[in-house]
């Protein structure tokens, strides 16, 4: 649904007045309009169900950035745009209509939910709307699907599972297994997990999986002794990382337990104990030491009223990279080729650390390998330094 | 006595049928010649209704097999049947209620003489099926309710219309639940009549409690008792029948 | 007067707003904006869905709540058998889609209909949930996260329908409109056969319709197909609409989804599905206006439409018709 | 070795879709209406379960409230709702229930969030048992099979040795029965009601730590217990008890040793019930 924060509305209403008063003073060529008017910012993120918080997290992010830069980017005054998505796949293609075709953005920024990420790029990639994926991590859209409008400022879901294989395999692990749930980003995670193991002279040697998003893990765990491996890794999220960790725990394995960085990435409470010491590969984490880290958790604790995290970070790169396109092209969104140009060439610092972009316009970021202690997924390496996805098939 | 009956259009040998451990049917076998009015008296409970479902095929039998025309055809279901010549009426009015008392005996119509291939031909058009349905509810003495929508009909007029829909399958062999079940005297006489009428050219298996009437029709007689056969002839023969007096009539009387 | 379809207009003032609806249809990306000229078209293949499901549930008393797999799987086939990044003609990708939910339609419905009432609705149910778990569960359509066709253009004998982007939208809202449209009057005339006679008969009593002679089971599973063809031709009408397939379109949601629509617009007439598509689309714009609650706005319609209002919109109008003629009209 | 595991695993799995179940078949059979929203009413035993555990932390509050609480609920839905629709069409049912299930899962977004919650298993349990090398058994999964066990064997004396559990019997049977009883017909309905619902929220809260609890929890519950009704067989209790161990049984050993087709195992099974028996493996009727 469209909605809008007061803060965004009244400064709407403002921004409507300016304009009527530009007009009426002067006639202005066509150029001079579309620079008087707002840029309009989509946001279509889940504002309900499961992945609700992850949608505002991504929001607040954003608005920081706006709020940083006086409500414009390249001297255009920003418009946002809300519209909630519900992570509802179905829904995705005619949801990015009412953005596209309803609301006319400028920009569409958006998703979390790789289901819904793919309706959406369907859309732009017909309409040729600038988009700025904020999460999703589904391959596809900066491989073969690729497209010279979309951008990703998240990860791909193959880079934190390749780092952590490869950090499995430099350690000396032979032999591993992988479990997942059996959909897309488990496929393309355990994908990247195998190609890291492998580089560095290991083996998967089982994959386990189950229906998404079941949590039905106890068929699979009691497999998991007979397999004589030296490391199980996984790759599960939100509420079923927190069960999984759990029963992992409670089975008694003595495998060590280890996966992509969203087994542990905000559901360190829940899982408690059993948690403890799994290590995961992700691009964030506890305790990355630089200045813009700092600051940007201590502003958005002020904004938000939460501790930051992942998912904010990915916002507020999503929102720093379109600074970047617009400030280069001051505003005028019609020099396509000069917004890509400079935003393929951006180079960020990120509250991750430095941050590019892949030629298959995919984020190039470090994957950090963490472990669980005490509550905090504390970074203790580097697992693979300025990694990025493959991009096999992309032709841009 | 078969011999006298010649030979039999609908016949079943020992035919059972029970519903967990509790018989209905036992060890029935009974023969139905052409042209005969064959009435089937009991007790309540004594499975009349049974061997009709049986008869008609609603009913598989435990054992036992259901013959027509000399054609085994206990395996059939309903539909096939029918379509075989076995047409049946219900005890409790069955009809199609929201529909014209015509387009009720249309449809029996249509089940048995519609060819495959007019099938997605227009309703309307299916003249021969419509005048087919107005000779069968002629034959009933309904030919001037054809447009009633059937539910509006009097209870007789729907015992009525049940007998049309079956005559309009063209049946060798009328299986009657309770035609008069809850009718006055007039409409029973009515009934009476078409029954007459009707076996003369339809060998009829009739289920009766009015005892008066039976006798009155019957050419035929089979008592049944708890699920057996406890006796058959003609209704003089059942009538002075000493195990039947006791067990039935004295019962009832 | 004598013999009615039931599904069909009782009077010329049915057929006149028939024509009114469709003649509205036809004007209407005329006068509204391309966003809503799609929504309009999402609308007429949830429509052709509902009327596709309307043949079972209006038409033959059958509730099947596996419906919508036959639906989604059509749109599937349509991903599947596209080469990547070309079109394929639509006399070859309509009647494959048809012909696999067909066939799907059979096998689910040959087992199905050996059951009845509740035990057909599980059933019809559970076998829906089989197809939606296996694109749910394999690689074969994009598995969760579904996936995209790479040109859904409309295109047949070589030529597509090259428009200009702005005009685009207009070849897949006419093309379902014809659709519709030819789905409405197909029916119309099934339904008014002698084959929709015992459909009739089915729905009112099945059990009578034996006992005259009709191999019920026969009649029903070929209803089934045919619904189970018809909800093929939305699916494929709704992959090259919106040129995405997901797993979700295979839920049992979807079926219960059509109901809704058939119950919204009434049960008792072919016209009910198409109202209650186009009412429960409008109404799903609405309530993504007004409230972040939408399924609070369904769930309350749904109740509103069961307690209230059991035979659906056009049988508001309908009861005013008999309102104003007299007991007997 | 690990088959020991499985078959515990496939047993704990299969008598918590009994619970499920019973009570869909009871409903079906007695009172003659589909209630989608059954599935609902295990998500709200789960939520209750992780409500309790989080304001009390007495985890086993959740049985007694849910007996308690399900069983009002039950008589409520059937006093104000389901009471007027036993002899509309079974597409009213249909979509009442199914508006039902919409209200319930608003609800339960609006009073708790749409967020993923784990439920901490009770301190008493928290602990495994070693059942293969390698390999433990959370002790409240025994816990969890022992409650099912009990609570099945209540069922079974309720319904084979006391004056009610005839009456349902005989009205699982013959549903003219229902209305021949007459003035006890209310009470019967109601209490079946309460039962059944009461059945399905113990479920869910028996569920919660082992399951977690998320929106939708009661969806793939629901469509897996009309499998394990179809096969069992429509108002037959003890059908409802082994077929949910078969199911549960399949699906688990299914998942272990052929994960590829395990997804369409049970359905396979049904398929296969069908054809040869259309009225299920215990059903009385088609």
């Amino acid at each position: 649904m469209t909605h809008m924060t007061k803060g965004t509305l009244s400064r709407r209403k403002l921004i409507k007045g300016a304009a009527a008063l530009t007009a009426a003073t002067a006639v202005p060529t066509g150029w001079a309009i579309a620079q008087a008017k707002p840029l309009k910012v989509g946001l279509m993120l889940p504002y309900s169900g499961t992945f609700a918080q992850l949608g505002e997290n991504i929001t607040h992010a954003i608005e920081m950035v706006i709020a940083e830069r006086n409500g414009k980017f390249g001297g255009r005054e920003i418009q946002i745009i809300k519209l909630d998505d519900e992570s509802k796949p179905e829904l995705g293609p005619q949801n990015a209509d009412r953005m596209v075709k309803r609301d006319n953005v400028d920009v569409l920024i958006g998703t979390v939910h790789s289901g819904v990420q793919l309706g959406i790029h369907k859309v732009v990639k017909e309409s040729g709307t600038l988009c700025i994926v904020p999460n999703a991590g589904a391959v596809g859209v900066t491989r073969e699907l690729c497209a010279k409008n979309v951008f990703r400022m998240s990860f791909s879901n193959w880079q934190p599972a390749y780092g952590m294989g490869l950090a499995l395999g430099k350690r000396g692990v032979k032999k591993a297994a992988w479990i997942t749930w059996d959909y897309a980003a488990g496929a393309e995670s355990g994908a990247g997990f195998k190609e890291g193991l492998e580089k560095a002279g290991g083996q998967v040697v089982a994959t386990l999986t189950l229906k998404f998003p079941e949590t039905n893990f106890q068929p699979l765990l009691a497999q998991i002794p007979g397999l004589g491996v030296e490391a199980v890794g996984a790759f599960f999220a939100g509420g079923g990382a927190v069960q999984f960790v759990k029963e992992y725990a409670a089975a008694g394995i003595k495998v060590p337990l280890c996966g992509s960085g969203f087994l542990t990435e905000g559901v360190l409470g829940p899982q408690g104990a059993a948690a403890e010491g799994v290590e995961t590969a992700l691009h964030y984490g506890d305790g990355i030491d630089n200045l813009k880290n700092t600051a940007f958790r201590a502003a958005f604790k002020a904004k938000a009223g939460r501790e930051a995290d992942v998912y904010a970070v990915q916002g507020y790169d999503s929102a720093q990279l379109l600074v970047i396109g617009l400030e280069a092209v001051k505003g005028n969104m019609e020099d396509e080729a000069g917004l890509y140009k400079a935003m393929r060439a951006a180079k960020i610092d990120s509250p991750r650390g430095p941050v590019s972009l892949s030629p298959s316009q995919d984020v190039v970021h470090n994957i950090y390998l963490r472990k669980a202690t005490g509550g905090l997924n504390k970074v203790t390496g580097i697992a693979a330094e300025a990694l990025a996805d493959p991009g096999t098939g992309c032709k841009v | 006595m078969d011999d006298a009956r010649g030979s039999a259009l609908l016949e079943t040998r020992n035919l059972c049928r029970s519903f967990g451990g509790v018989s209905a049917t036992r060890d029935v076998s009974i023969r139905l010649a052409p042209g005969e009015l064959h009435a089937v008296i009991g007790p309540n409970g004594a499975g009349k209704s049974t061997l009709v479902n049986l008869l008609s095929g609603e009913l598989a039998p435990s054992s036992g097999t259901v013959h027509l025309a000399g054609e085994d055809v206990t395996r059939l279901p309903v539909h096939a049947r029918v379509k075989h010549g076995i047409a049946r009426s219900f005890q409790r009015t069955n009809i199609f209620k929201d529909m014209t008392a015509l387009e009720n005996v249309r449809l029996a119509a249509q089940a048995v003489h519609a060819t495959p291939g007019s099938l997605f031909r227009s309703a309307w058009r299916a003249r021969d099926l419509v005048s087919r349905a107005q000779t069968a509810l002629a034959r009933a003495g309904l030919e001037d309710r054809s447009a009633a929508i059937a539910g509006t009909l009097s209870h007789g007029a729907q015992r009525q219309l049940e007998i049309a829909m079956t005559l309009a399958t063209s049946p060798k062999v009328l299986l009657l639940d309770e035609p008069l079940a809850g009718m006055g005297q007039e409409e029973g006489l009515r009934i009476s009549a078409l029954l007459k009428a009707l076996s003369k050219d339809h060998a009829i298996l009739l289920i009766e409690h009015d005892m008066d009437f039976v006798f009155k029709v019957a050419d035929w007689m089979t008592v049944l008792v708890e699920g057996a056969v406890l006796a058959e002839g003609t209704p003089d023969a059942v009538r002075t029948n000493a195990a039947v007096r006791r067990a039935y009539l004295g019962a009832q009387r | 007067m004598n013999e009615q379809t039931r599904l069909l207009p009782h009077s010329r003032l049915g057929w006149l707003l028939l024509a009114a609806l469709l003649a509205c249809l036809v004007a209407a990306p005329h006068f509204v904006s391309i966003y809503h000229t799609e929504l309009i078209t999402t609308a007429m293949i949830a429509a052709m869905l509902a009327l596709s499901l309307q043949l079972l549930v209006g038409g033959t008393g059958l509730v099947s709540l596996g419906h919508g797999a036959f639906y989604g799987l059509a749109a599937y086939v349509v991903y599947l058998i596209s080469p990547e990044a070309a079109a394929r003609p639509i006399w070859q990708t309509l009647p494959a889609a048809m012909l696999v939910a067909g066939l799907a339609a059979l096998l689910v419905g040959s087992l199905s209909l050996r059951t009845k009432g509740f035990f057909f609705l599980m059933v019809t149910l559970a076998f829906g949930q089989m197809i939606f778990f296996v694109f749910h569960d394999t690689k074969l359509g994009g598995g969760t996260d579904g996936a995209y066709l790479g040109k859904p253009l409309i295109q047949a004998f070589g030529a597509s329908l090259d428009l200009p982007r702005r005009q685009r939208p207009l070849g897949p809202y006419y093309v379902a409109l014809i659709q519709l449209t030819l789905m409405y009057v197909g029916l119309a005339l099934l339904m008014r056969s002698l084959f929709g006679r015992i459909l009739e008969g089915i729905r009112a009593n099945e059990h009578r319709m034996r006992a005259i002679g009709f191999d019920t089971y026969r009649y029903k599973l070929t209803t089934f197909v045919i619904a189970g063809m018809l909800a093929g031709a939305s699916g494929h009408m709704w992959a090259m609409h919106r040129g995405f397939v997901n797993p979700e379109l295979i839920s049992w949601h979807k079926s219960a989804e059509a109901l809704l629509m058939i119950l919204l617009g009434g049960l008792g007439s072919l016209a009910g599905p198409i109202v209650g598509a186009l009412a429960y689309t409008a109404l799903g714009e609405f309530s993504q206006l007004v409230t972040e609650r939408k399924l609070l706005v369904e769930g309350l319609v749904i109740l509103a439409v069961v307690l209230v209002l059991p035979r659906g919109l056009t049988g508001l109008a309908r009861r005013r018709k008999a309102a104003e003629l007299g007991p007997d009209g | 070795m690990n088959l020991l595991a499985q078959l515990l695993n496939g047993l704990q799995y299969g008598l918590l879709l009994f619970l499920i179940a019973s009570g869909l078949t009871l409903v079906f059979g007695v009172l003659g209406v589909i209630n989608l929203a059954h599935g609902s009413l295990f998500m709200v035993g789960a939520y209750l379960a992780y409500v309790i555990a989080k304001t009390t932390g007495a985890l086993w509050l959740a049985l007694p409230a849910g007996l308690i609480g399900g069983i009002m609920l039950g008589a409520g839905l059937e006093r104000f709702l389901f009471r007027h629709f036993y002899h509309r069409e079974h597409l009213d049912q249909v979509l009442l229930t199914f508006a039902l299930i919409l209200l319930f899962e608003e609800g339960r977004s609006f009073l708790l969030g749409n967020d993923f919650h784990s439920v901490p298993v009770p301190a008493l349990f928290d602990f495994s048992i070693p059942v293969a090398p390698g390999f433990s058994y959370s002790a409240y999964r025994f816990f969890v099979i022992g409650c099912c066990l009990a609570l099945g064997a209540a069922l079974y004396l309720w319904i084979e040795r006391t004056r009610m559990g005839a009456i349902i019997r005989a009205a699982a049977e013959k549903p003219e029965m229902v209305d021949v009883i007459g003035i006890d017909a209310r009470r019967v309905h109601m209490v079946v009601f309460a039962i059944g619902t009461a059945l399905a929220v113990i479920a869910g809260a028996l569920a919660a730590p082992l399951y977690s609890v998320y929106p939708g929890i009661g969806d793939g519950f629901l469509i897996i217990s009309f499998v394990v009704v179809v096969i069992g067989g429509l108002g037959s209790v003890s059908g409802a008890f082994w077929s949910a161990l078969l199911i549960g049984m399949v699906d688990t050993l299914g998942k272990a040793y052929m994960p590829a087709v395990a997804g369409l195992a049970i359905y396979v099974l049904m398929a296969a019930v069908l054809l040869v028996r259309p009225s299920g493996l215990f059903g009385q009727r088609a």
